[in-house]
């Protein structure tokens, strides 16, 4: 039964192979279908998967080389509630992708099909695995597919954006290489278990130290943090709307997933004390939820807004991880869950509105939107669960992680939150009145500024949207608000947190083959929603704000803008687009966070 | 150590800081190969022979690809 | 960032991470004194239960068989992504094909023809013995891929195009790369676990050893080969075409 | 003396990010990059490297020879792998920028912007 956890990693890849060698042979609709149906055993299988391991975790030996006196000689696959429940969620989200890209594209070989399934199963992977070096290739994997479909419009800002994205992830996994090198060097283990157990019995030292920054390193740049985020928003204004889709919703959420996970396999141990450790970690969140929130409020191009929107979420998650606690753990997974749903839900409604009108710009699309009103619900109730409105699943995952902080009296936490939740909530509130209600003045001054048309991902623009294209996004919104009715939520990720962060019970489960001791997880009743309701209402007056500033008396809205606009101006010159800059301020971050951590 | 692995690795990053600071990618390619010629015995004095023919193989791939592209791009600008 | 602050916070920051790096590196254990135990396992077992004589291959093509199927599919992938970003002007190049026959003597044709079947011995030679020596399907499979250069080189382009050209070397491609995840699912079905070695094992240092290593190690060597020789062959085509296009 | 394998590995990691941060040629960046991924190569083979020992292969050698470790050395062949993959995709973009604007030049490329 355990080996079956192989099959939602090697069956896409197989019908990636499949689907290039039939290409002159199999007509678009089918390769179309076997793709959706591909991905949709995915999400069957590791939901099935899901459901058998709530209680106990599964572990599968690639090859069949089970561990000989707590040595592994093969590759493990590690199962559990969390591992499980990224797979389910990397199944749907990429189960309505390609529903929404059948009738999305046009004219697409299968080479889209082969691109998608092959990102499918290597973030399955990612997820999936129990090995350091298996969990690099898997991270590479998905990043050389992830850069070919970044290009896939073969456009000059689509070719731009994938060669900063190759280059900045490239460079992060080299970091990786090196981190992976030093505990080999000093462990001679890849296997996380192995690892973790044999770091475990000294102190840190400087090599686990730089061992920690490096792997840390190449997982932010993919978790898209400041300073390595430049590369997220040149990648998502260009990629195709179904892609992106995937890119906001679980993959850059996949680098932070993969943090968390090495720490408590591998440096739980060593780093008893983890003070100096969670106060950078946390410094690093705060900083990108709060300027990824400010930068998603000043785009105007709907996918870039997105972009900075994931950015700052990712922010909020690495905050959660960085608590280390259990609660927040729980809060992180559910509150992850949901924003993959909206966030996914959110770009397909920025697809639908390139597919109308050929066209991403929130300026110029002003009131366009009337007639399309169930693609404006998207995008409102998107924006309310970005925001963190109660009964979405962000506000209780939101909930879960105050509570933590509450705990660990890190009193700054939940003003961080509001601000990321009212920033990005606010931005794609204040769109979508802008788009689907016509507020706003008509003729903003600053409209002047250069924009670049999005090139349409379509051939012809047809005037009636194919319902197969809506389905996708109301499905993924429907299932973020009803994320909450399922029993015991709370309980269960609690629970499984408790299970993520038992490093000596994972080594045991991996290594001598014990089961797993059975954790009860504390039935708290559900953590208190109101502060979801708080930054609901100032996501709302952002939007009123920015959308009625010119109804302000003159000389108040000019000043309002002149205060800001050397604050404004040195953000924007700093996403300069040149893959040069990125890479000099991915050294200064790498450089500031080790010199920290090696000091502080 | 033995004096040839020293002398070796000294030549590899000689070699590497070489294709480097070499900034005309035409010159640039044989500079190239040449470093994966010199990682190739670097690894067989490692005793990696594996990786050695993997690095001679693909050295001798990529500048190929390399000289393709500057000959598309010379082509183009002409 | 002007040229210059982008070197000297260049330099100024790489300065700092080199010597992050450092202050790492000087705690493993110093050059040559390797401890194990993973290696060291592998290096004592390996030719008793696998019958494989290279361990490098053994640990590729068995014990650690599915990190190379991610590298199979990088390769796949990057190959797809390049279809992908020179598909628009495919159906162009065929009628520029006819222009560019070169003449060769004959001499120089017998030569290659000579150093072809060469490189096709010698590739396939350590695609199969994989397993015995060093090299491998990775290894012989670029080989192969300079072989078929080589032809294409020589002007017997006709020889790939009644191949089909590109699609077909695609179908060969993809063809191996789903043959290495085919072989390890039907050990999945077979009852043991994906990419379990459950074929005989044979002789040590008999061409037939090693079970499965060989047959991932040919999968390999197909997929690497075709995928060569598509990038190749996508380059040269490339470099035929019309200059520019407007943008 | 000891070190000088590694200080050799990251010299070429840093150059390789130098010349990438700096450079004013797509291919030119595109092959310092490739320098920068080998001197990960570098590290893990140093890493796994024995004195005096031979390697992994034990078709003429008796099992039980000292040998150096072969994990490195598939870790590095994947990660050679890896770099020759990137760096044709990474071609294949540049030619496609040159042929979209007639430049090669990171610098002179219009910004990505807003």
């Amino acid at each position: 039964m355990e080996a079956l956890v192989s099959l939602p990693i090697a069956l896409p890849l197989f019908f990636a192979t499949l689907v290039i060698v039939l290409q002159a042979v199999l007509p678009r609709r089918w390769a179309d279908a076997g793709t959706i149906a591909t991905a949709a055993a995915v999400t069957g299988i590791s939901a099935i998967v899901l459901i058998q391991t709530l209680d106990t975790p599964w572990v599968s030996w690639l090859g069949g080389w089970t561990p000989r006196s707590g040595v592994a000689l093969g590759i493990a696959l590690y199962v559990d509630t969390f591992a499980a429940g990224m797979a389910v969620l990397i199944g749907l989200l990429a189960t309505a992708s390609l529903v929404f890209a059948w009738h999305y594209f046009d004219s697409v070989g299968t080479l889209f099909h082969a691109l998608m399934l092959v990102f499918i199963a290597a973030m399955v992977g990612f997820c999936l695995s129990g090995d350091i070096f298996t969990l690099f290739v898997c991270f590479e994997l998905m990043s050389v597919a992830a850069y070919a479909l970044t290009g896939y419009k073969t456009e000059t800002s689509a070719l731009e954006g994938c060669l900063n994205f190759a280059v900045t992830n490239s460079i992060g996994a080299f970091f990786m290489l090196y981190g992976i090198g030093l505990l080999y060097g000093r462990t001679g283990a890849l296997n996380l278990a192995q690892i973790g157990r044999a770091l475990a019995a000294e102190p840190a030292d400087g090599l686990i130290v730089i061992a920690f920054l490096l792997l840390t390193v190449g997982l932010l740049v993919k978790g898209a943090l400041i300073p390595f985020h430049f590369w997220l928003a040149d990648a998502h204004a260009v990629a195709p709307a179904p892609v992106c889709a995937l890119f906001s919703g679980v993959m850059v959420e996949l680098g932070l997933y993969g943090i968390a996970r090495l720490y408590w396999t591998i440096f739980n141990g060593p780093f008893e004390t983890a003070a100096p450790i969670q106060t950078i970690l946390m410094a690093a969140g705060a900083t990108t939820a709060v300027l990824g929130g400010i930068m998603c409020l000043l785009q105007r191009h709907l996918k870039r807004l997105l972009a900075f929107s994931t950015i700052s979420h990712a922010g909020v998650f690495l905050i959660g991880i960085a608590l280390f606690n259990p609660t927040a753990s729980a809060g992180v997974s559910i509150y992850l869950l949901a924003h993959g749903l909206i966030k996914a839900a959110l770009f397909l409604g920025a697809g639908l509105l390139l597919f109308r009108y050929r066209d991403v710009d929130e300026l110029s699309l002003r009131g366009q939107g009337r007639q399309m009103p169930i693609v404006g619900c998207v995008f409102l109730l998107g924006g309310l669960g970005l925001a963190g409105c109660p009964p979405f699943g962000t506000a209780f995952g939101k909930a879960l992680i105050e509570e933590a902080a509450h705990q660990m009296h890190a009193a700054w936490v939940p003003a961080v939150l509001l601000l990321s939740s009212a920033f990005t909530g606010g931005a794609v509130l204040r769109a979508t009145g802008r788009i689907f209600l016509g507020w706003g003045p008509v003729e903003e001054e600053e409209g002047s500024a250069p924009t670049e048309k999005e090139g349409p991902e379509t051939q012809e623009a047809p005037p009636r949207i194919h319902w197969v294209l809506l389905a996708p996004p109301i499905v993924l919104l429907a299932l973020a608000l009803l994320i909450q009715t399922m029993p015991d939520l709370g309980m269960q990720a609690r629970t499984a947190a408790s299970r993520f962060h038992d490093t000596a019970g994972y080594a045991a489960v991996v290594l001598d083959g014990h089961r797993a001791s059975s954790i009860e997880g504390s039935n708290r009743p559900p953590a208190d929603q109101l502060m979801g309701i708080v930054s609901t209402a100032f996501a709302m007056a952002l939007a009123f704000f920015e959308l009625f500033r010119h109804r302000l008396p003159r000389r108040m809205d000019a000043g309002i803008r002149r205060g800001l606009k050397p604050a404004v101006s040195v953000l924007e010159a700093w996403h300069s687009g040149m893959v040069g800059d990125y890479v000099v301020w991915l050294l200064v971050g790498v450089a500031t966070l080790g010199l920290s951590l090696v000091l502080g | 150590m033995t004096v040839i692995q020293a002398v070796t690795f000294l030549l590899t990053a000689a070699g590497g800081t070489a294709v480097v600071l070499i900034r005309d990618p035409r010159r640039q390619v044989f500079m190239l190969s040449l470093y994966g010629l010199l990682l190739g015995i670097l690894f067989m004095l490692l005793a990696a022979p594996d990786v050695a023919l993997s690095v001679i193989v693909v050295g001798s791939a990529t500048p190929l690809m390399i000289l393709a592209t500057l000959r598309i791009v010379r082509k183009a600008s002409s | 960032m002007t040229p210059t602050t982008r070197r000297l916070v260049c330099f100024g920051s790489a300065a700092a991470v080199g010597g992050l790096l450092l202050h790492g590196l000087v705690r493993l254990p110093s050059f040559g004194s390797y401890r194990g135990p993973y290696g060291d396992v592998l290096n004592a077992t390996a030719v008793g239960e696998r019958h494989a004589t290279n361990i490098p291959s053994a640990v590729n093509f068995d014990y650690r068989a599915f990190d190379t199927v991610g590298e199979e599919f990088i390769l796949f992938v990057a190959v797809v992504g390049l279809a992908v970003l020179f598909r628009e002007q495919r159906d162009q190049s065929c009628e520029q094909q006819q222009e560019r026959r070169r003449h060769i003597s004959e001499a120089v044709q017998w030569v290659g023809i000579g150093l072809f079947g060469f490189l096709v011995l010698l590739g396939a030679t350590i695609v199969l013995h994989g397993h015995l020596t060093p090299g491998g399907g990775f290894q012989g499979g670029v080989i192969l891929a300079m072989a078929a250069l080589l032809i294409y080189l020589l002007g017997g382009d006709e020889v790939l195009e009644r191949l089909g050209r590109r699609a077909s070397i695609e179908t060969v491609e993809a063809a191996g790369a789903g043959a290495y995840v085919l072989i390890g699912l039907s050990m999945l079905a077979a009852g043991g676990a994906f990419l379990e070695n459950l074929l005989p094992l044979g002789q040590s240092g008999r061409l037939n050893s090693g079970g499965m290593i060989v047959l991932l190690n040919v999968a390999t060597g197909v997929e690497v080969s075709a995928a060569f020789a598509l990038l190749f062959v996508e380059f040269l085509e490339e470099s035929r075409k019309p200059p520019r296009e407007p943008s | 003396m000891s070190m000088l394998p590694y200080g050799v590995s990251i010299w070429l990691f840093l150059i390789g990010l130098y010349g990438v941060a700096t450079s004013r040629h797509l291919i030119h960046l595109i092959v310092c990059l490739s320098v920068a991924q080998s001197s990960t190569y570098i590290l893990l083979l140093a890493i796994g490297y024995r004195h005096g020992a031979g390697p992994p292969i034990f078709l003429r050698a008796p099992v039980g020879t000292p040998a150096v470790d072969p994990v490195v050395q598939a870790l590095a062949l994947t990660d050679v792998v890896v770099s020759a993959a990137v760096t044709a995709l990474l071609l294949a973009v540049a030619i496609r920028i040159h042929k979209r604007t007639g430049t090669l030049d990171p610098q002179a490329l219009r910004p990505l912007r807003n």
